[in-house]
């Protein structure tokens, strides 16, 4: 399907998210050409899952806006949707990289009318939700989605509901014949901007997520708070889909913590504090406390950190907390912990507690690539003997989204030097 | 499969129910143990008052290096000091060849050396990786149907390494009592420290302790709670009644350990092989409800 | 070129189960002179698209307007390329799936609509991009030699694109050349600096050329243009430069005015750049003595977190006081150094550096200084220990190292202050202002910008010439001039040397597209640029005032000197100008004056309301659609008109609308004030501006203010859409119908 | 200077120096999770925590005077916490063990109890169950031991009469006298040295 033809003057890009659409723009409005791949079926990444950007609390959906536009009218940069690199072989200057595509199963006539998802009644947990609600197996990812086009999940693909959306499609978009397909590209260099992950806040025990319904994530609450999530940005418990009257937020939620992640991740305490200014939009009379080791508010974030410490709703907690147990008949939180400026002990019951998990890079592990090298804790490390492939963002260093389009637009000027050293 | 069996001083004594139940429900599940040669003591949780920390990990060395000139088979250590004794030494001989070396002029002195090449395992781990539930199921013959077991994990059984189960959120136990057929409850204080082995000499602040685990095993209903430690065992069953004194508390719950109720399950002899008149809180009588 | 322009109504996606087709064909297009109209049930489909090509080959048709869903969907379906101008009319998301189908209401709304976008299209025209007459250079004049200028240079050199250095010192280096040791990744040891490697490196460069000792007198033109005045040594030359990274740096917070952490009273109290100096000369002493040291304690953030100071964070001095406390340690392993904190703030892969001082046994107390003195000889701190929970006395420290912050180089000593325009308030007797920030006047010289908005670019609220943008960092309000390292923000070296490759990497960016007549951020790519109708000023001004982005110049009798090259096309001069002489080819006063005209308004006794929306094309017409693709319903009385920004609205528009009858105007445009969000950074605040001199044309036709309203729409806005509208429209009918319908 | 804690970097070296793993608590970051987590929490003077900032701040008294120190199970509630891998149980048994040396004895029945303990392995290699409660009872002089011993008669009765006590005369291990050599250069060899 996918007819690519590049020359080793080209650039990939890996990855589809902030980073990576900021490298591939970049590169392409100085007038060459991009190929970028991304794994979801749109582009975004976890940006598009955030309900607002610290310290502005503006929606990342208007940047992404002028990012979509400036891909839709640069004929130099092409993407991929649902698209993976499967192998890269060659050296800086002269890459041949295989993309493996996984099948949509709605082809280019969709028009996102929707009759698919109104025939079928097959739902899937919504991975863009985290699973925190459920969507129709035939589905537009969400609804600023670019491409902006539906996808079936290969769950309902060769079943009576797959049939029922096929039938339903006045446009012949429907194929449930698709299948993995790869090609093969020529590039001149590589921007690895794949992103991260949030570290699996299940493996602090301790802490109970995914056993206490009321322990959520901070990436589940930048969700919640969205209009477009699953609760229609209403900040609810999950256990009983009230509003709870006090929320904890614990820092470093595997961060800087030798048993899960060494490092800082740089961005959980503005998170936070970003988080509390949904609540205290939405529920005006929730107690929150923040527990956290050191609150890092890096340059003039320092600011939104004055201004949430002047809420006399918002209690700063300096402790680790060391444990949650669960009321079973409240589904309340018990966080038992000592406050290191007092010493008392802490024993605080909450309706709802936030972890502020960390990042985790998204390394390149692929069955054929070049030399390319990580540090211990994953992240890409840019090594000046193997130029040609560049990490971009997150997969470097835990950032934020601004010095991740600064990392990117430096990674996009790198694969250009790749390609003017031939 | 053979393994050392390094049961420890408590064995003998106050938690000789752990030992006499656990050699015929092992053997019956194809295990073979053969003693260490002349074992000593691992010094437990308060030799630091008398000894020094090189002086406790040759006490353990000395073990080591006796199974290792031996046979090498792993070592089994059912008692959770023990274990926790002996494993750690291990850990830190390993990863540290300083301390091997120090360790090893110290053996020499009575003409032994250890190389670390054995492996310290608990009892629950080789029930559990080596056996495995399947074939513990297939042994019940008296599945323990019905009976609500609080699986107490305690701490150093798990703790601090998590050589095979978590040490926060312990799933072991509760597999191994779900194979015989009873029901494993769930039981957040089941981490939570008994006092160990301080009981005996702080009683006041770790009787609260062992009140909190017991009262949160019955409010889950919990019929009788199990242990794999001698120290639990003794610090849940002995005390209750000086709790009941103190707290105005009514406790009368069995304490059992694992293996106890495996021979039960496994239709063995509730005497000689489960050793149920070894408690003194008798859990025949919720034992035979369950197993009819 | 003669337009001939073909119609295209798509009935898909429910747009035909909705409308009356055959009307809408009839009715909409009357009166544009459309030579070809059809409609097709699947137009993006490849049958649809092959008619439409068909046409533009066999028919000659070179205007299409395309009714069907939003333009921000199957964009590449319906591109034919330069020469075929595309009209897109949403008949999807705006009217089948948000409206009553088969509704008169309905229908009438898709008529306008269609009419509007046949408007739109006919006074369309080609798109020429801007040339200059003189040869652009794509040259990189980078203005300061430190870490990030350096390697802003070295990096576009390695591009391949030639670098000019003004460095104001006699040799490169900077900061970093006065440093001993960084600490960046993996943040495991100390490093060497690498600043002669790097100056080398430059020197060696043959595509950079260095001035030392030298400063800019002028920049004039613009991007692709400018002309540079420098002076170097006492000589002066002039270079051709495409695009400008400005990095000069940062100066540490004043510690003078520290005097209460000993500053300035014992000789034993440094700064941390003292102390760096110090370390770097060869060996750390009492500069009371000269004596060894062996005790130190370092206060952190001496001055920094302060509203008395600098209340931001200058995110290196506690990685930069680890250091230090390692040269201690290095000199006399016995040391001691005390860390007294408020946070530790070793951010990602950083906290290993924490671990490793944390290791060196450097001592770690949070809390804050209380006092500090003197005792034979020796200093002593008093402080609050936080986690001790009591009053400490720390004794016998040879030296007391103040971890000052920094301060760009551009902010001012004191804010400077300027003859005041004549209405502005605050004058004082002689005339004179304060300057803000965000003006052009504010910054400590460096550019010397031949700009009529001042010859600096204008800065953020402690003095940054940053972006406001958390997307989109690198943007600056002066077209083509790029920030870079700590004049930025307060950055670690591993960051300051990122953030000059991508200021390189825009700089370059800027040089080909400029080249290119294309506009850059945000409508990159955009080829039109605005043309001036001389003939018609009248020298009011109003244009270089309001440009957000200092693009127009003024002769001295205030006539307006477009810059092309600086223009981001916002269309803010054309919204500005009383006199509507600013006009692209395809976005003009008259074009949407045209489009408004087009909205047939019912008459009175129809009860048919209409409300002009102009919407910001970037935040609220998605926003829109969304609400569309969420299939919300809201009035069918109601027309949507987007803007580039909403800063190029026209009040003439506005007095148009009223005299003609239209019953309301609703206005969406994106938030402004301090967490502004118009990438035009001033546009949705000049028209909410220009929206309180509404009240004299509503006065001047008796009408009521409640007619015209701004409401703040958000692109994730879109559930508040059809309240906003809701509401508004029972406004309207409070207020009644607009007298003037039907003149 | 009233009231104010004078710094004292010597404690801390004097820690690092003679206390097993007491180096290692330069590594706090003050997070407070072992304090948080510690079943016996609540009867301590200082958790852990306070117990690293005491000696970062010089506090010897407080430090090998506290109780904490001989209160710690030996759970490793804190340890598997630690965000910065610091084995406070190691700490904590080294500053038990160190403050005993020193002549400091924050907790009387435990450190009877522990030395007794110690001296049983040296002697026989082994403990004797029903023998060293009766050593730690009479540790304290015989009225004392006489009023403790009748205090847990019951219990010793009651694990008599279930099996779990035997009258047996104590026995030592084989090995003994080349066990107690190697115990002996232990402590000569190790940090801190052994109790006097």
């Amino acid at each position: 399907m996918a007819d690519v033809q590049t020359t080793s003057q080209a650039i990939l890009v890996v990855g589809g998210g902030m980073s990576g659409i900021t490298a591939a723009l970049e590169a392409a409005e100085a007038g060459y050409d991009v190929v970028l791949v991304e794994r979801n079926p749109y582009l975004g990444g976890r940006v598009t899952q955030l309900y607002q950007y610290f310290p502005k609390l503006c929606p990342p959906n208007c940047g992404l806006e002028i990012n979509f536009r400036r891909m839709r009218q640069n004929p130099k940069v092409r993407f991929f949707t649902m698209a993976e690199v499967a192998s890269i072989s060659g050296r800086e200057g002269d890459y041949d990289v295989t993309v493996k595509m996984a099948p949509r199963y709605v082809n280019e006539k969709c028009t996102c009318c929707g009759k698919c998802a109104e025939a079928c009644e097959a739902e899937i947990d919504n991975p863009f939700n985290y699973g925190m609600d459920k969507i129709k197996a035939a589905y537009l990812p969400h609804e600023f989605a670019f491409p902006m086009r539906y996808i079936l999940d290969p769950s309902i693909v060769g079943t009576d509901q797959g049939k029922k959306c096929l039938d339903a499609c006045e446009y012949g978009a429907i194929d449930p014949d698709m299948k993995e397909t790869t090609f093969d590209l020529k590039v001149g260099a590589i921007v690895w901007a794949a992103g991260w992950n949030p570290y699996d806040a299940a493996k602090i025990d301790y802490y109970g997520f995914g056993e206490y319904k009321n322990v959520i994530t901070n990436v589940m609450m930048e969700r919640m708070a969205a209009p477009n999530g699953p609760t229609g940005g209403r900040i609810l418990r999950p256990s009983d889909k009230k509003e709870p009257k006090n929320i904890a937020f614990i820092q470093c939620a595997g961060s800087r913590d030798e048993n899960h992640l060494p490092y800082c991740s740089g961005i959980c305490c503005l998170a936070s504090l970003k988080q509390t200014t949904y609540v205290r939009e939405r529920k005006p009379d929730c107690d929150i406390a923040i527990f956290f080791i050191d609150i890092r508010a890096l340059d003039r974030l320092e600011d939104f950190y004055v201004k949430v410490q002047a809420d006399p709703k918002v209690a700063f907690i300096k402790s680790k907390i060391a444990n949650i147990t669960e009321d079973e008949g409240t589904g309340n939180l018990i966080l038992e912990g000592e406050n290191t400026r007092t010493g008392e002990q802490i024993l605080m019951n909450f309706d709802m507690v936030v972890l502020a998990t960390g990042m985790v890079p998204n390394r390149i592990e692929l069955d054929a690539a070049p030399d390319v090298t990580h540090d211990e804790y994953g992240f890409f490390t840019n090594n000046p003997e193997q130029p040609g492939i560049y990490g971009a963002g997150c997969v470097r260093t835990p950032t934020d989204v601004a010095s991740s389009v600064q990392d990117a637009t430096a990674g996009a000027l790198k694969a250009i030097q790749s390609i003017a050293r031939r | 499969m053979k393994y050392f069996l390094y049961w420890g001083c408590s064995l003998e004594g106050t938690g000789a129910n752990f030992l006499v139940s656990l050699k015929p429900s092992c053997e019956a599940l194809g295990m073979e143990f053969e003693e260490i040669e002349d074992w000593n003591c691992c010094g437990a949780s308060v030799s630091y008052a008398g000894a020094n920390d090189l002086a406790i990990k040759v006490l353990n060395a000395r073990n080591l290096a006796i199974a290792e000139a031996h046979a090498g088979y792993d070592i089994v250590a059912p008692c959770s000091s023990c274990y926790i004794q002996m494993i750690k030494v291990n850990h830190e001989i390993q990863e540290d060849p300083q301390l091997l070396r120090e360790v090893n002029e110290c053996l020499a002195e009575g003409g032994l050396s250890y190389k670390g090449g054995i492996k310290v395992r608990h009892i629950q781990d080789v029930l559990y990786n080596d056996i495995g539930v399947d074939r513990i199921r297939e042994r019940v013959v008296k599945p323990l149907h019905g009976l609500k077991v609080a699986g107490y994990v305690g701490c150093q059984s798990v703790r601090p390494y998590g050589e095979y189960d978590s040490v926060n959120k312990p799933v072991v136990q509760d597999r191994l009592i779900e194979a015989l057929g009873a029901k494993a409850v769930p039981f957040p204080k089941k981490i939570q420290c008994c006092g160990s082995g301080i009981f005996l000499p702080e009683m006041d602040y770790c009787m609260k302790l062992v009140k909190n685990i017991l009262e949160d095993a019955l409010n889950h209903g919990a019929d009788l709670i199990s242990t794999v430690c001698p120290m639990c065992a003794m610090n849940l069953e002995m005390y209750q009644d000086r709790i009941n004194d103190a707290y105005g508390t009514h406790f009368d719950v069995p304490i059992v350990y694992l293996t106890q109720l495996m021979a039960v399950a496994f239709g063995m002899d509730l005497k000689k092989d489960a050793a149920l008149n070894y408690n003194v809180i008798p859990p025949e009588g919720v034992l035979q409800a369950a197993i009819g | 070129m003669d337009k001939k322009t073909a119609v295209y109504i798509c009935t898909g996606c429910g747009i035909g189960d909705a409308l009356n087709i055959e009307q809408l064909k009839e009715e909409g297009t009357a009166d544009f002179g459309i030579d070809v109209i059809k409609d097709h049930p699947f137009l993006c489909g490849q049958e649809g698209v092959d008619l439409i090509k068909q046409d533009i080959e066999g028919e000659g048709v070179n205007t299409v307007v395309i009714a069907a869903c939003s333009h921000r969907v199957n964009y590449d379906a319906f591109n034919f390329g330069r020469d075929v101008i595309v009209q897109r009319v949403n008949l999807r998301e705006q009217v089948a799936w948000s409206q009553a189908p088969k509704e008169e209401d309905t229908q009438m709304l898709a008529q306008d609509n269609l009419k509007m976008g046949c408007s739109q299209a006919k006074d369309t025209d080609w798109v020429q991009p801007y040339k200059a007459e003189e040869p652009y250079s794509k040259d990189i004049l980078v203005v300061g030699g430190g870490l990030a200028g350096m390697t802003a240079a070295l990096e576009a050199a390695k591009a391949g694109y030639r670098a000019v250095i003004v460095e104001k010192e006699d040799k490169l280096g900077g900061f970093l050349g006065r440093m001993k040791s960084t600490v960046t990744l993996p943040y495991k040891a100390l490093s060497e600096t690498g600043a002669a490697q790097l100056i080398q490196k430059v020197e060696d460069e043959p595509k950079i050329k260095v001035y030392t000792s030298a400063s800019v007198e002028k920049v004039s033109g613009g991007p692709g243009l400018f002309s540079v005045d420098i002076k170097a040594n006492g000589n002066s030359a002039t270079e051709r430069i495409g695009a400008i990274v400005q990095a000069t740096g940062w100066v540490p917070y004043d510690a003078n005015k520290l005097g209460h952490l000993g500053y300035g009273k014992f000789k034993d109290v440094v700064t941390n750049v003292e102390m760096e100096e110090m370390a770097a000369a060869g060996k750390i002493t009492r500069p009371s003595d000269g004596g060894d040291v062996k005790n130190v304690l370092f206060i952190q953030c001496a001055g920094s977190r302060d509203p008395e100071h600098l209340p931001y964070c200058s995110s290196v001095c506690c990685m930069v006081s680890m250091k230090q406390a390692t040269y201690v340690k290095e000199q006399n392993p016995e040391a001691v150094n005390y860390i007294l904190y408020k946070d530790v703030r070793t951010v990602g892969q950083s906290e290993d550096f924490y671990r490793k001082a944390q290791n060196d046994g450097n001592v770690f107390i949070r809390g804050a200084a209380t006092q500090l003195g003197e005792a034979g000889g020796k200093l002593f701190v008093e402080a609050d220990d936080e986690l001790l929970g009591e009053k400490i006395k720390i004794e016998d420290l040879d030296m007391v190292v103040l971890a000052v912050g920094m301060v760009p180089a551009s902010r001012p000593e004191t804010t400077p202050r300027i003859k005041a325009p004549a209405d502005a308030a605050g004058a004082d007797e002689n005339g004179m202002i304060e300057v803000a920030p965000d003006s052009g006047f504010f910054a400590n010289s460096a550019l010397h910008l031949a700009y009529r908005q001042g010859p600096e670019l204008p800065t953020l609220k402690y003095g940054f010439p940053d972006s406001h943008f958390i997307c989109f960092p690198y943007e600056t309000r002066r077209t083509g001039i790029y920030t870079a390292g700590c004049l930025r923000r307060p950055m670690e070296t591993a960051k300051a040397i990122e953030d000059a490759v991508g200021a390189a990497m825009k700089a370059i960016q800027c040089t080909e597209a400029t080249a290119e007549g294309k506009a850059v951020h945000p409508r990159a790519g955009d080829m039109t640029f605005p043309e001036f109708n001389m003939q018609r000023c009248t020298q009011c001004k109003r244009c270089t005032e309001e440009c957000p982005f200092g693009a127009i110049n003024e002769d001295e009798k205030g006539n307006p000197l477009p810059n092309p090259t600086r223009c981001r096309r916002c269309g803010v001069c054309m919204g500005a100008c009383p006199e509507r002489i600013i006009s692209f080819k395809n976005y003009s006063v008259g074009m949407i004056g045209n489009m408004i005209k087009s909205v047939h308004v019912p008459e009175e006794d129809e009860e048919k309301p209409r409300v002009i929306c102009l919407i910001c094309e970037n935040d609220a017409l998605p926003a829109l659609d969304m609400a569309g693709i969420k299939r919300m319903k809201w009035s069918p009385y109601i027309r949507f008109v987007p803007m580039r920004c909403l800063g190029s609205m026209n009040l003439v528009w506005i007095a148009d609308s009223l005299s003609r009858g239209i019953d309301g105007i609703l206005l969406f445009g994106c938030r402004h004030g301090d967490d502004y969000q118009c990438h035009f950074v001033k546009g949705s605040e000049l028209a909410n501006t220009r929206l309180g001199k509404v009240s004299e044309t509503l006065d001047r036709l008796a009408l009521e203010s409640d007619r015209v309203r701004f409401e703040e729409v958000g692109i994730t806005d879109y559930h508040r859409i059809p309240g906003i509208i809701e509401e508004f429209m029972k406004k309207i009918e409070e207020v009644g119908p607009n007298p003037y319908k039907g003149w | 200077m009233e009231n104010k804690v004078n710094y004292d970097p010597s404690f801390a070296e004097e820690v690092f120096r003679n206390v097993d793993a007491g180096d290692e608590i330069k590594m706090c970051m003050n997070c407070g999770v072992c304090a948080g987590s510690c079943p016996l929490r609540e009867h301590m003077d200082y958790p852990p925590r306070q117990i690293f900032a005491l000696i970062r701040a010089g506090k010897r008294e407080e430090v090998l005077g506290s109780q904490s120190i001989m209160l710690c199970t030996s759970c490793y509630t804190c340890a598997v916490k630690c965000p910065r891998s610091i084995p406070v149980i190691d700490v904590m048994h080294g500053l038990a063990h160190y403050a005993l040396k020193q002549g400091y004895v924050p907790r009387k029945d435990t450190a009877a109890f522990g030395g007794e303990f110690w001296k049983q392995v040296y002697r026989l290699g082994r403990i004797d169950e029903k023998d060293l409660p009766r050593r730690v009872f009479f540790s304290g002089g015989l009225i004392e031991g006489v009023r403790a011993m009748l205090n847990f008669m019951d219990i010793g009765i009651k694990l008599m009469l279930h099996r779990r006590m035997k009258l047996l005369p104590e026995r030592k291990i084989k090995g003994i006298q080349s066990l107690r050599k190697m115990l002996d250069k232990a402590e000569r060899l190790g940090k801190g040295g052994a109790i006097a």
